[in-house]
């Protein structure tokens, strides 16, 4: 069932970070925003899957493409691919965003950091409400995507070590901006000589109902949901991370331990009931 | 091969029809994670992942880890408890056209009685008794080591479930598989299911800590198929009980070689994690050998091996 | 990683000191044979195959069988005998900058000690006691699953090598390799070496016999890694001894994670089969991601994990 | 140390049986006949080295021919391999065949049968002797080699099922020639319409110093054994195979047993010590 897929590119964008446009014509008709596919190696001493979250679909071309880093033995091969290579792939996997909660907020806030940026451009894509939405991306340092962004919202870069944008965390910036006294927003979709808007142009404070997608590192994650724990107004949304046997619920290898509202804890698996949690309910270990 | 020569694939296990000798291993099937992949009456039979009386969280994470040829896991027996299974997997998979085999798991002798009774009355084929998953502390392995403790275990159970057949699966972290297995047999066992996972370790040597957060986990997968092989084979010439073998079916070959070493029926594990619609291939590369080899009846070739 | 750190790599064991932690799995070098694909010197150590005081023939062939990740062997410890490994190999062997270690085989406590006697007295640094040996019936596997005829012949040899330390050498096919552990040390053993091969087994389903005409034989390679860096953890946290860690090792992180896991030397084995020139690759690659971890003294990590 | 040699071309030559020449100048610098190379699997589940005789060496252009069936997925994945691709290879390993017995002898049969044909053309190139050498090779049915073995002797065929020369063994066939009445041999070097020589042209019987070279399936060396036994005259040297684990005489599993002068049984590694025995001396179970 995992089908072999015919890679259409596979480039270099950073060192150690690869986009890879694979022909997979199902999966892009059927996929949504916060959705995996599960890769595999074509060496046999590794077997598991490597699950890739989708960073965009096109349903007419029907490609795929992914963004993803070379951390170890799984993503060297995939980053070794050329074009005309072929890749086993299985997916739509996960649950995917909820997007309905969108269009009853008033503003949308899309964080990504470091590899947790790739599937917000597909969120964000499908989100489609460029006034409301500010979208902040964290590097570690020099940037390796984000102009793909700026038709669906304001965009913030911040990195680490203030090579691009904002020295800091994507919450750093965040809360520079949002806190700010509200003005007109004028999205950037025109052709800005920078991504990031001009300082003058500051966002509404959070103010009205907000949603909250973001997906990134434990650290970012759960300063996020510190950020907006005690806020009914905020909505949060977080993609999960764990290591995975199957990707497709079989293994009870990645569960994600959530507060319900009753104050118990259940457990959902993170590749099938997730990789997206309610932000506020995820307990961090 | 060109001709179906429609070899018989029906094993009778137990005193029950299966269509055919492939099951599931427990713990690496989920009806409704695999349902969406294939058709499940396609299994002779499926075993669910093992159920307690009550509910049990699992051990932390991360849980799994990747190893040549195979994983490491930790999930240690998390599972809804017996109320949540009977009411939502055995009236899901009962739409299928396949038997149900159940996996028990217990820390203690009572616990494994007290699931037994309830699965006892719950519309099941067969249970399969766990005295061998090395993930938790108590039960499990305590029991799958000890020839007497598998004895007791087995005879406790064996006195409630009065109305099924009851499998043992053993563990293959043993000096001598065939003294367990003569053990659950002495307990009353209808049949030995084999092997659950080898004990095994990974450490990441980058953060200098196990992969796993509980250390060490159950190893499976292609890599433990030559250990598997070795102990069912042990085991059918020391004990008459049918057994279920596994441990690295990946091909319709391997389940021919756990059949010639002595299985009535096999179980394919980790390969439903990695392609989760295997049974079919699997099955079908089985039929084609038989084909291949002038086998009519896949009962003609259990256990031909001196 | 660009500047070499000059990481000391050098270790002590039981005393002796080896210029780097590695040396080869018994009867997977041979001196001879590897010795024109590098330089020997590259090696802590060199250990050489079991040798009985007098030669065996060893078992029937098939004597080897490939499975996923590894190999099957049933070589059955065929040997030349004490004097001629002491009248060729030995020599040959001084010639280079490398320690000795020699493995010595029995069928019972009288041959061991035997071996043991005639070793004692040859131009050799260190012993090590096979009591693990899948392939043989008497000795071997017998001595290395019982603690109690662990510890007697451990005690039996230990007597008479009186001039070399005495590694002995457990087997994984066990319930508790701790409890081996312990009854060597128990029996006088200045060191361990762990492990030995799982018992396997592979069938070849056209011919319906098993591959090795012996039927079972011993599992290697990397994919048996995960039992073994468990049970060397497992022992490390048991006793008191130094520590030769082996089972599957192919690349230098390999061999940093038996040294995490607790082991002084780590042993090459299978690997040694199919790239006759892969320890001066591995030893490479240890550097490497020594340095690149900031560790100055590979001592610096042994048993670090918790 | 095992090296990626470059696969120069790899052709089918019947069904299941390929012919591949690899780029290896080291090896076919130094490669004596009856040698083998060891080749490994690219894939991570097979470990173990496919040794695999050497066919021919061709030092000008630093190529080796390898001839081999596929009978497993080893071989399988050999057959997989392109021009162009890779394959790992180590060698050459193995004693090789004694050529100098040859230069004393009357007479030469060089016997192959079924794979093990393809290395007696390397011997049968550097005996170089073709008026005193009969070529006898062994089909199952038809052949998928055999031209190119006459510039160097006099070729028979003989095929299980008589598809092509002599039906029966090369045993058989070579009973029938070479107990014939003497006559001057013409070799057959010219372009003779047939492989096999005209039945006219009858060979010498066996009575001058005669070496026998024969590589191919037990049965036939068994027989070959038995039928020159009791001949003092006649030298045999045989090809053996065994499963092995390294082929470089490191881990005792290929040991090939042999009957001493002395009457004494000795042990001898099929990998280093041979693949060539003294063909008298070999036991066989
Ligand atoms: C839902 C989900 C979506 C993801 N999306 C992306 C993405 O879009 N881009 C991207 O670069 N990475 C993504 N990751 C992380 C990615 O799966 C791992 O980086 C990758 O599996 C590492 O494989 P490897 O063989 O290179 O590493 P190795 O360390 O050699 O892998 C060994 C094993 O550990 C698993 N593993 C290692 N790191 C992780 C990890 N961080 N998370 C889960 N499993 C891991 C591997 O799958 C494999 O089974 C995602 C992870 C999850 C769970
Ligand atoms: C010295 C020597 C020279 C050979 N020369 C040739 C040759 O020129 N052409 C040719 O077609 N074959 C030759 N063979 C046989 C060839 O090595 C096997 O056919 C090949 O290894 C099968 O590999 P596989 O993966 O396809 O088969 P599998 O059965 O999948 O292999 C499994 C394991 O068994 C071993 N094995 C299987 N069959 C044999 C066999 N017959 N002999 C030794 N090991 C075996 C393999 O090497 C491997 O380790 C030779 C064998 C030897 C010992
Ligand atoms: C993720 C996972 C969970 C498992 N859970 C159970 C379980 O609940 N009960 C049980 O008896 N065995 C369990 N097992 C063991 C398998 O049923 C099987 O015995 C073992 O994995 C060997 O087969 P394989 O190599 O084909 O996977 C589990 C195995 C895996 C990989
Ligand atoms: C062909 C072969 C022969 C072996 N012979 C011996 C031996 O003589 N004595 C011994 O103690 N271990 C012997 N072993 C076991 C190895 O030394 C080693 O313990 C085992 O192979 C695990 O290491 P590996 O996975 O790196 O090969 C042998 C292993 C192989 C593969
Ligand atoms: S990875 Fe298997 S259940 Fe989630
Ligand atoms: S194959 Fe290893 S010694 Fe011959």
């Amino acid at each position: 069932m995992p089908t072999r897929a015919r890679i259409f590119s596979n480039q270099a964008l950073d060192d150690k970070i690869y986009r890879m446009v694979l022909e997979a014509p199902k999966i892009a008709q059927t996929c949504r925003p916060g959705q995996f596919v599960n890769l595999y190696c074509d060496d046999k001493s590794r077997l598991l899957p490597r699950p890739i979250s989708i960073c965009d679909a096109d349903q007419k071309e029907g490609t795929l493409t992914l963004i993803f880093a070379v951390v170890g033995q799984g993503t060297e091969e995939f980053a070794g691919k050329k074009a005309g290579d072929t890749i086993r792939v299985l997916g739509p996997l996960g649950n995917g965003y909820d997007l309905k909660t969108a269009q009853g907020a008033d503003r949308i806030l899309v964080m990504g950091g470091g590899l947790g940026m790739p599937p917000m451009l597909f969120l964000a894509r499908k989100l489609n409400a460029p006034q409301k939405t500010d979208i902040y991306l964290g590097f570690r340092s020099q940037p390796w995507m984000g102009q793909e962004f700026r038709s669906f919202g304001t965009v913030y870069e911040s990195s680490d070590d203030g090579a691009c944008g904002f020295k800091g965390t994507v919450l750093d910036k965040m809360r520079k901006v949002e806190t700010a006294p509200s003005v007109e927003i004028a999205p950037s979709v025109e052709t800005a000589p920078s991504v990031e808007t001009a300082p003058s142009e500051e966002p509404a404070p959070l103010t009205g109902k907000t949603v909250v997608y973001a997906c990134g590192p434990k650290p970012m994650l759960k300063a996020l949901q510190q950020e907006f724990a005690a806020d009914d107004k905020v909505d949060c949304y977080f993609s999960l991370e764990e290591r995975m046997g199957c990707g497709i619920g079989a293994c009870a290898g990645c569960p994600a331990l959530l507060r319900m509202p009753d104050g118990s804890i259940e457990r959902h698996g993170v590749c099938k009931e997730g990789p997206i949690f309610n932000g506020k309910q995820v307990i961090f270990e | 091969m060109s001709q179906d020569q429609k070899t018989n694939m029906k094993v009778s296990f137990c005193g029950i029809d299966m269509k055919n000798p492939l099951t599931t291993a427990s713990g690496t099937f989920n009806p409704k994670a695999h349902a969406p992949y294939y058709d499940l009456s396609v299994l002779g039979a499926c075993t669910i992942k093992g159920v307690a009386e009550k509910p049990w969280p699992g051990n932390p994470t991360p849980r799994i880890a990747e190893v040549y040829g195979g994983m490491l896991n930790s999930v240690g027996l998390m599972n809804p408890g017996a109320d949540a299974v009977i009411g939502d997997d055995i009236p899901f998979l009962r739409t299928y056209d396949t038997k149900i085999i159940v996996n028990l798991a217990g820390h203690t002798v009572d616990e494994y009685v007290a699931v037994a009774e309830k699965m006892n009355e719950a519309d099941v084929d067969l249970l399969e008794l766990n005295i061998s998953c090395p993930n938790i502390k108590e039960g499990g392995a305590a029991f799958g080591t000890s020839p007497v403790m598998a004895e007791k275990v087995t005879a406790a159970v064996k006195k409630v479930v009065t109305k099924k057949p009851l499998i043992v699966k053993l563990s293959p972290n043993v000096t001598d598989i065939t003294e367990i297995a003569r053990a659950v047999q002495a307990g009353g066992a209808d049949a030995i299911s084999l092997i659950n996972t080898l004990l095994g370790m990974k450490i990441d040597i980058y953060r200098r800590r196990p992969v796993l957060a509980n250390k060490m986990g159950g190893f499976s997968g292609p890599a433990v198929k030559p250990v598997a092989v070795r102990m069912v084979y042990q085991v059918h010439k020391a004990v008459d009980l049918p057994l279920i073998g596994m441990g690295g079916v990946s091909t319709g070959e391997d389940v021919a070689e756990f059949i010639m070493a002595g299985a009535t029926m096999v179980a394919i594990g980790t390969q439903n994690l990695i392609e989760p619609d295997c049974p079919v291939r699997i099955l079908a590369e089985l039929k084609e050998f038989l084909n291949k080899t002038g086998v009519k009846d896949i009962n003609e070739i259990r256990g031909i091996i001196d």
